[in-house]
């Protein structure tokens, strides 16, 4: 027998003479024998492995990847400290093991903290509602891509600076509906919005553009949200959850959505996947927001309650009318996220921010102490920036990986956009540094 | 979707061994048995023929003539002089390109326009739009037949079947003549970077003129050339093509064609758009430097983020090296990115043309 | 259920009530019915133009999402605003219920009168 | 039950992080006001959550006969590696040359997904099964634009489908045909000759289908369709009742969608994270998502991509739980796992299938469908009732109203893990609740009454929305 299955041979008797069969191959009489495997599944991979041998085999496989004592890299995929509750909370089994909360009276634990998440989420951008996640930012901003068409939209624009990922998941998501994806320039490493003030016009659908953008740098978002808005062009902002405890809301921006990868909000790394996609937007938008939505209410004692809600948009009622396939999402992720941020708090994650942006800063210069390497651009940063180099970023990333340190992601034969979080220490960023300047030596 | 038409010219491709293909709503040889760069190399050594009948030709005749066509166009027709012929981009409101034509001027009350094959009808009903009092069109390109004899040696083969000095002799002219007794608009035009005419007469008369070219330069090694090689030859003279280079959203100013663009005329379509357009994309010519071919909407990247994309991308065969038309944001240094088979592969910007042309005419 | 006598009714469950050239359309006793508690329904704007047989509105119920389909072609000229912040009034009222006037260009041909209906909601 | 932002208190979060004397760094323009978020001490933050979990039912409560979910048990094994730091803690933008186990893990899967499911190639970039059928149909779609067949706008789509198959096909700009099905839930093969033609994309099919039946006409359905020049999609939301037994590629199907968390046992979390590899045939592997992997060895370039469908390569923790499943139980035990699986469905509706009047002779697969219908007719108890019911008494109520056609229908998929026992003490509380249904109808209306909440006014959660906390 099997691991998992806890049948005994006589159970497996009982049971079949009560069905009334003889042999457990009976049960799949109503398959044509010309179409069976013939024989044992030959998985061609190690194969019904003891428990202890899987870990070692996969410790053993764990053990070609190379994890850096210090890691400058962002990109899309930042590393934050994830406090111990997190990991601790959510690897419940009530949480790990059960499915969407369907049944609302034995769900009540899950449905309550995707509200939680919900209501934080709205916190970060200052925006009427949130869902109670979809796939991953990439994904989220497709998502609200998609929210903004209708019969008159044949293109939208979304600003070249942002995260190139990003980019190529809207152009996937939009290129089936026949929608065009519209670039705008940049200037200096930053959105051109005389260009988009000149570009939008009444076809356009929507204009994506990314708070901190992929360069690392901060968008004046607030000057597009008011083209858009004086335009009646949909606005949506990408942002950064971290970053969102100090800079302007999204709905300060005068966006009409905010999307946003949420693995900085407590989801390891784990080579990019899961992650969680936040989505919010304005009351007016609410119905075309896809994805699960949790709402409060009572039972028949007058309790309060909570349960799916809106579920009219969904695929499971509407089907082909839906506003998306999407059904399983991320939420264990996103209780990952709400964890998170109910272990910082307010203040919490003001200080995560305030230590990325100071550690980003200290950084920029210590390394342009280095002789040949230089800022790249000119506009204010968060947590990442590029440089540019007389050596090749080839040659400094290969200095950094000798020291087990993961340097700045290679944007360019020269360039390189580095990341500083509250994890790289003051004594980190010296070492880097002295790193790169012995070896240029 | 409509049958495909075919010029009158379609037996004797077939007759040649032209392999047919549809191209805008036409039956047209891609290639004949020689090949594509075989082709493309006999016009840039001595010369080859084309059949262009598929191209749209309009007559805009009235006193209001002048000011019509200037006012749809970019470039300016008050310059011109009879018998000259120019080069224009027509806008839409937005500054957007409706279509890039020839300006054929016989008086001032007459004129030519020439214009793409696949936009003849939306331009005739743009041009009838914008048609001022005094001026009528007429559609006339089912009525005219047109052949392109391109090359060095053009000049040479066409003067067996008539008197180079009654050829038009410099580039962008053209006479009205008689070649084999039949009624002919010759100008000295093309699109190949090459020296060369174009002949416009009645499709029914135009097979005997066709095949007498090409017996004239048989021994010049003159060949009949298909569209393969016409597309490959204007890529490397740094042409544009509708649809590639040029396109209803892409603003005029945008394309590199400033030439044809006369801001200082009081009006014309698109003007007040394009004055206050901050022209920020332009097209540019790059060359790969690693292993592969860019072809049309590869993505072109620079430091990580997407800059633009390839309008054209091929083969050079006059150069022997993958070249492309970008489509990319001004300002930009080599080396580019351009995304081929999810390889990124290096490229560097050059000059356009990509061939130094010898057309002096 | 209720059927309204002075009424026409069209197979998808709507009712059109004819006055002079206009026309008001709401849904029937029988439609709120089956669709359960009504918590949302979309309603087009004054100006838009509605086709017979076309759907011009949905409503939602709490695990539903239904076209609602005019009887008439013609102009919107008002709307139920009301219904935006109450659309329980399409269960409590169905007949009071209106969703759109309509400035009639033409009547779909297979409207039933009350008889008929009544008739063909029996069979349902 | 008090929200944790309704046990905050500013002052009480001691939340700290070191200092080591970098300076500020002021910014030009902050936001105007604080991101409000619960500040709560760390005993109270994990009281809360504990408080939350007690009013879940999961896997490890008790019976979870979710149909169509697969809620088998999920090992622990899985969690344990995915934890390693040498998975959880590397970098998506890692150079390929640090990553090797990474990509060992990928490679190993899709070498074993490749063989359960008779396809030549995978990809793991989709997140969840409905990403992984739009993935799929994107594929296809530019297979057909690859082949200049621009007309072929059309996915078939049966009736019975789950909700993401007509869905995922819009999405996919695709138009959708659906046609019925036979009482038993299969393909109607008549219906299926009259839509079929040059418009024909695909057509998705779930075997076995949403009824829990196996289609005994597979072979002439794919071939129908193929002969029209369309390709054939297999939801592989069932594949649990099938592995080792027969393989999706075998029976004619170009492309197939996986849901790991439901198949191979990486947990489902509330709602995800998922993971919906698909998997293909080699005519369709130029066509399948962007990767920068070098996995998929020995295929053709994918110079013909339908593009990135999210970030980086896929969930890659949850799709190396799936791994570590797959080798701990080997061929021969998923081989077993499908068949357990399917002996205790057939076991369950023996039992079951007498409360609800019907006659159980018919063999099922995985999963099978009762019908409330008579006994609604009888005495007024639907099947939601029967499913609050079973609340009260422990157990996870069936899917209820999936699929459409069957009315009054409870759909359920005891699973493999589950034992003799539970099944036993299931169908006994199961013959307990309609006895007392029809003692006291009224009852059961009312239930369920030991859960943490009665019935929750869904009517007016929708009509008066509140879908975030509001601060006083």
């Amino acid at each position: 027998m099997s691991k998992y299955t806890p049948h005994t041979g006589q159970d497996i008797d009982v049971m079949l003479r009560e069905i009334g069969l003889n042999t457990v191959s009976e049960l799949f009489q109503d398959i044509p024998d010309e179409l069976k495997v013939k024989g044992d599944l030959k998985l061609n991979i190690p194969d019904g492995l003891s428990e202890m041998e899987t870990l070692r085999l996969f410790k053993d496989i764990a053990s070609k990847n190379k994890v850096y004592c210090s890691i400058f890299r962002g990109a899309g995929a930042y590393n934050h400290y994830i406090p111990s509750s997190v990991n601790n909370i959510t690897s419940r089994a009530e949480f790990l093991t059960t499915y969407t909360p369907y049944q609302a009276e034995i769900s009540q634990g899950v449905l309550q903290s995707i509200f939680d998440f919900q209501t934080m989420m709205c916190e970060l951008t200052g925006l009427d509602v949130s869902n109670a996640c979809v796939y991953d930012g990439a994904t989220a901003a497709a998502e609200a891509c998609k929210m903004t068409l209708d019969k008159k939209k044949d293109h939208i624009y979304v600003s070249s600076a942002i995260n190139p990922q990003v980019l190529q998941v809207i152009r996937t998501y939009l290129h089936p509906l026949d929608i065009e994806v519209r670039m705008v320039p940049v200037i200096d490493g930053k959105t051109d919005l005389e260009y988009l003030s000149y570009a939008l016009n009444e076809n356009t659908a929507c204009f994506y553009m990314e708070q901190l953008n992929f360069y690392g740098l901060i968008e004046n978002a607030k000057d597009f949200g008011a083209v858009c808005q004086d335009r009646k062009i949909k606005f949506i902002l990408g942002f950064n959850p971290i970053a969102a405890a100090l800079l302007p809301s999204a709905s300060e921006c005068k966006a009409d959505i905010a999307v946003g990868e949420g693995q900085p909000l407590g989801l390891p790394l784990s080579f990019g996947g899961p992650y969680l996609g936040i989505m919010t937007c304005t009351s007016a938008l609410m119905r075309k927001l896809p994805g699960r939505i949790v709402g409060e209410t009572v039972d028949t004692h007058g309790k309060r309650a909570f349960v799916l809600t809106l579920q009219a948009r969904e695929q499971h009622i509407k089907r082909e009318k839906s506003t998306s396939s999407i059904c399983s999402n991320e939420a264990l992720c996103a209780m990952r996220a709400a964890v998170y941020l109910s272990t910082v708090g307010t203040r919490g994650l003001e200080q995560v921010a305030q230590q990325c942006l100071n550690r980003a800063h200290y950084l920029a210069d210590q390394l342009c102490t280095i002789k040949g390497i230089r800022m790249r651009f000119h506009g204010e940063f968060f947590h990442e920036f590029v440089t540019v180099s007389d050596v090749s970023a080839s040659r400094i990333l290969e200095i950094c990986d000798e020291h087990q340190i993961l340097a700045g992601y290679p944007v360019g034969e020269n360039e390189i956009l580095w990341c500083a979080t509250e994890m790289n220490s003051k004594a980190d960023i010296d070492y880097l540094v002295k790193c790169i300047k012995d070896a240029l030596k | 979707m409509n049958t495909p038409k075919r010029t009158s010219l379609y037996n004797a491709h077939v007759k040649h061994g032209g392999k047919i293909v549809e191209f805008a709503g036409y039956e047209l040889p891609i290639q004949y048995e020689t090949g594509i760069i075989t082709e493309h190399n006999a016009v840039r050594n001595a010369a080859g023929l084309f059949d262009v009948s598929h191209m749209g030709e309009f007559m805009v005749e009235g006193s209001g003539a002048i000011e019509t066509i200037n006012n749809l166009i970019t470039n300016d027709v008050a310059l011109m002089t009879p018998g000259g012929v120019i080069y224009s981009l027509m806008c839409n409101e937005k500054g957007g390109v409706v279509d890039d034509l020839l300006v054929y001027k016989f008086t001032d009350t007459r004129f030519l326009l020439v214009v793409n094959a696949a936009n003849i009808a939306k331009d005739y009903k743009w041009v009838e739009e914008h048609l001022l009092t005094n001026t009528t069109l007429r559609d006339i390109s089912e009525e005219v037949g047109q052949i392109a004899l391109q090359g060095p040696k053009s000049e040479e083969v066409l003067s067996k079947l008539l008197p180079v000095e009654q050829q038009p002799s410099k580039n962008y002219t053209f006479v009205e003549t008689k070649i084999l007794g039949v009624d002919c608009i010759l100008s000295r035009t093309g699109y190949t970077g090459e020296d060369g005419f174009e002949i416009y007469c009645d499709p029914s008369k135009i097979e005997p003129i066709f095949e007498a070219l090409l017996k004239a330069g048989e021994k010049d090694g003159v060949i009949p050339c298909g569209l393969g090689c016409r597309d490959t030859l204007r890529f490397e003279a740094g042409m544009p093509l509708y649809g590639h280079e040029l396109s209803d959203t892409i603003p005029a100013n945008e394309v590199g064609l400033g030439f044809c663009i006369k801001m200082s005329k009081p009006q014309f379509i698109g003007k007040d758009a394009l004055e206050s357009h901050p022209a920020k994309y332009i097209r540019r010519g790059v060359i790969l430097t690693d292993k592969g071919i860019a072809r049309e909407h590869a993505l072109v990247f620079k430091e990580g983020r997407e800059v633009g994309y390839v309008t054209t991308g091929t083969f050079s065969p006059t150069n022997n090296v993958a070249m492309a038309m970008v489509r990319v944001e001004k300002g930009l240094d080599s080396p580019v990115e351009i995304e081929v088979r999810n390889k990124r592969l290096k490229a560097d910007f050059i000059k356009l043309p990509f061939i130094q042309k010898n057309n002096n005419k | 259920m209720e059927v309204k006598a002075n009424l026409q009714y069209a197979k998808s469950h709507e009712w059109v009530l004819i006055e002079g050239s206009k026309a008001k359309i709401g849904i029937s006793d029988f439609a709120q019915h089956a669709l359960g508690d009504v918590v949302y329904i979309s309603i087009p704007e004054e100006g838009d133009t509605v086709v017979a047989g076309e759907p011009f509105a949905d409503v939602e119920s709490v695990k539903a999402a239904s076209d609602i389909y005019s009887p008439v072609t013609g102009t919107v000229v008002a709307v139920n605003e009301v219904l935006n912040d109450t659309p329980a009034l399409l269960n409590e009222d169905p007949y009071g219920a209106w969703i759109i006037e309509v400035e009639v260009g033409s009547l779909s041909d297979d409207l039933m009168d009350a008889g008929q209906y009544e008739a063909y909601c029996a069979e349902q | 039950m008090k929200l944790l932002y309704e046990l905050s208190k500013e002052g009480r979060n001691s939340f700290q992080l070191p200092t080591d004397g970098i300076k500020d760094y002021t910014l030009c323009e902050k936001r105007t006001s604080h991101v409000r978020l619960p500040d709560v001490a760390e005993i109270d933050l994990h009281r809360y959550y504990q408080a939350l979990s007690k009013r879940v039912h999961c896997i490890e409560s008790g019976f979870y006969p979710l149909g169509s979910c697969t809620m088998k048990y999920n090992p622990k094994i899985n969690d344990v590696v995915a934890s390693l730091p040498g998975f959880a803690e590397i970098h998506p933008l890692q150079d390929l040359s640090t990553v090797k186990g990474a990509v060992e893990v990928y490679e190993l899967l899709n070498r074993g997904l490749c063989e359960v499911t008779g396809m030549d190639a995978m990809s793991f970039q989709p997140a969840a099964g409905a990403h992984g059928e739009f993935t799929a149909l994107l594929a296809i779609r530019a297979y057909h634009h690859h082949h200049s067949d621009f007309a072929r706008t059309k996915v078939i789509i049966p009736d019975s489908a789950h909700g993401t198959n007509p869905a995922s096909a819009v999405m996919a700009g695709f138009e959708v045909v659906s046609i019925p099905s036979t009482p038993e839930g299969f393909v109607d093969i008549e219906a299926l000759k009259k839509v079929v033609g040059k418009d024909t994309a695909a057509l998705m099919l779930t075997n076995p289908n949403t009824l829990g039946k196996f289609e005994k006409g597979i072979k002439e359905i794919t071939n129908i369709i193929h002969e029209h020049g369309g390709l054939v999609y297999y939801d592989g939301a069932n594949l649990n009742a099938v592995m080792g037994i027969v393989r999706p590629g075998d029976m004619g199907f170009d492309i197939v969608h996986l849901n790991l968390h439901k198949t191979f046992s990486t947990p489902h979390g509330g709602g995800g994270p998922g993971s919906g590899p698909i998997g293909c045939k080699k005519i369709l592997v130029p066509f399948l998502p962007k990767t920068e992997l070098p996995y998929r060895c020995g295929t053709e370039e994918q110079f013909d991509s339908v593009g990135k469908v999210r970030s980086f390569h896929g969930n890659f923790l949850v799709s190396l739980r799936a791994l570590v499943y797959m080798i701990t139980l080997g061929g021969k035990g998923l081989r077993n796992a499908s068949e357990m699986a399917v002996l205790n469905a057939n076991y369950l509706y023996k039992k079951l299938a007498p409360l609800y009047g019907e006659t159980a002779d018919t063999i099922c697969m995985h999963e099978f469908i009762v019908s409330a219908e008579s006994i609604n007719k009888e005495i007024g108890v639907r099947a939601i009732d029967i499913a609050k019911g079973m609340m009260d008494k422990g157990v996870h109520p069936p899917t209820i109203y999936f699929p459409l056609i069957v009315k009054e229908a409870m759909m359920f998929e005891p699973t493999e893990t589950e034992s003799l026992d539970t099944l036993n003490e299931v169908a006994e509380k199961m013959k307990e609740i309609i006895g007392e249904a029809y003692a006291d109808p009224q009852a059961l209306h009312d239930a369920p009454k030991s859960t943490p909440i009665g019935r929750a006014d869904e009517v007016m959660a929708a009509r008066n929305l509140i879908l975030r906390y509001r601060f006083h």
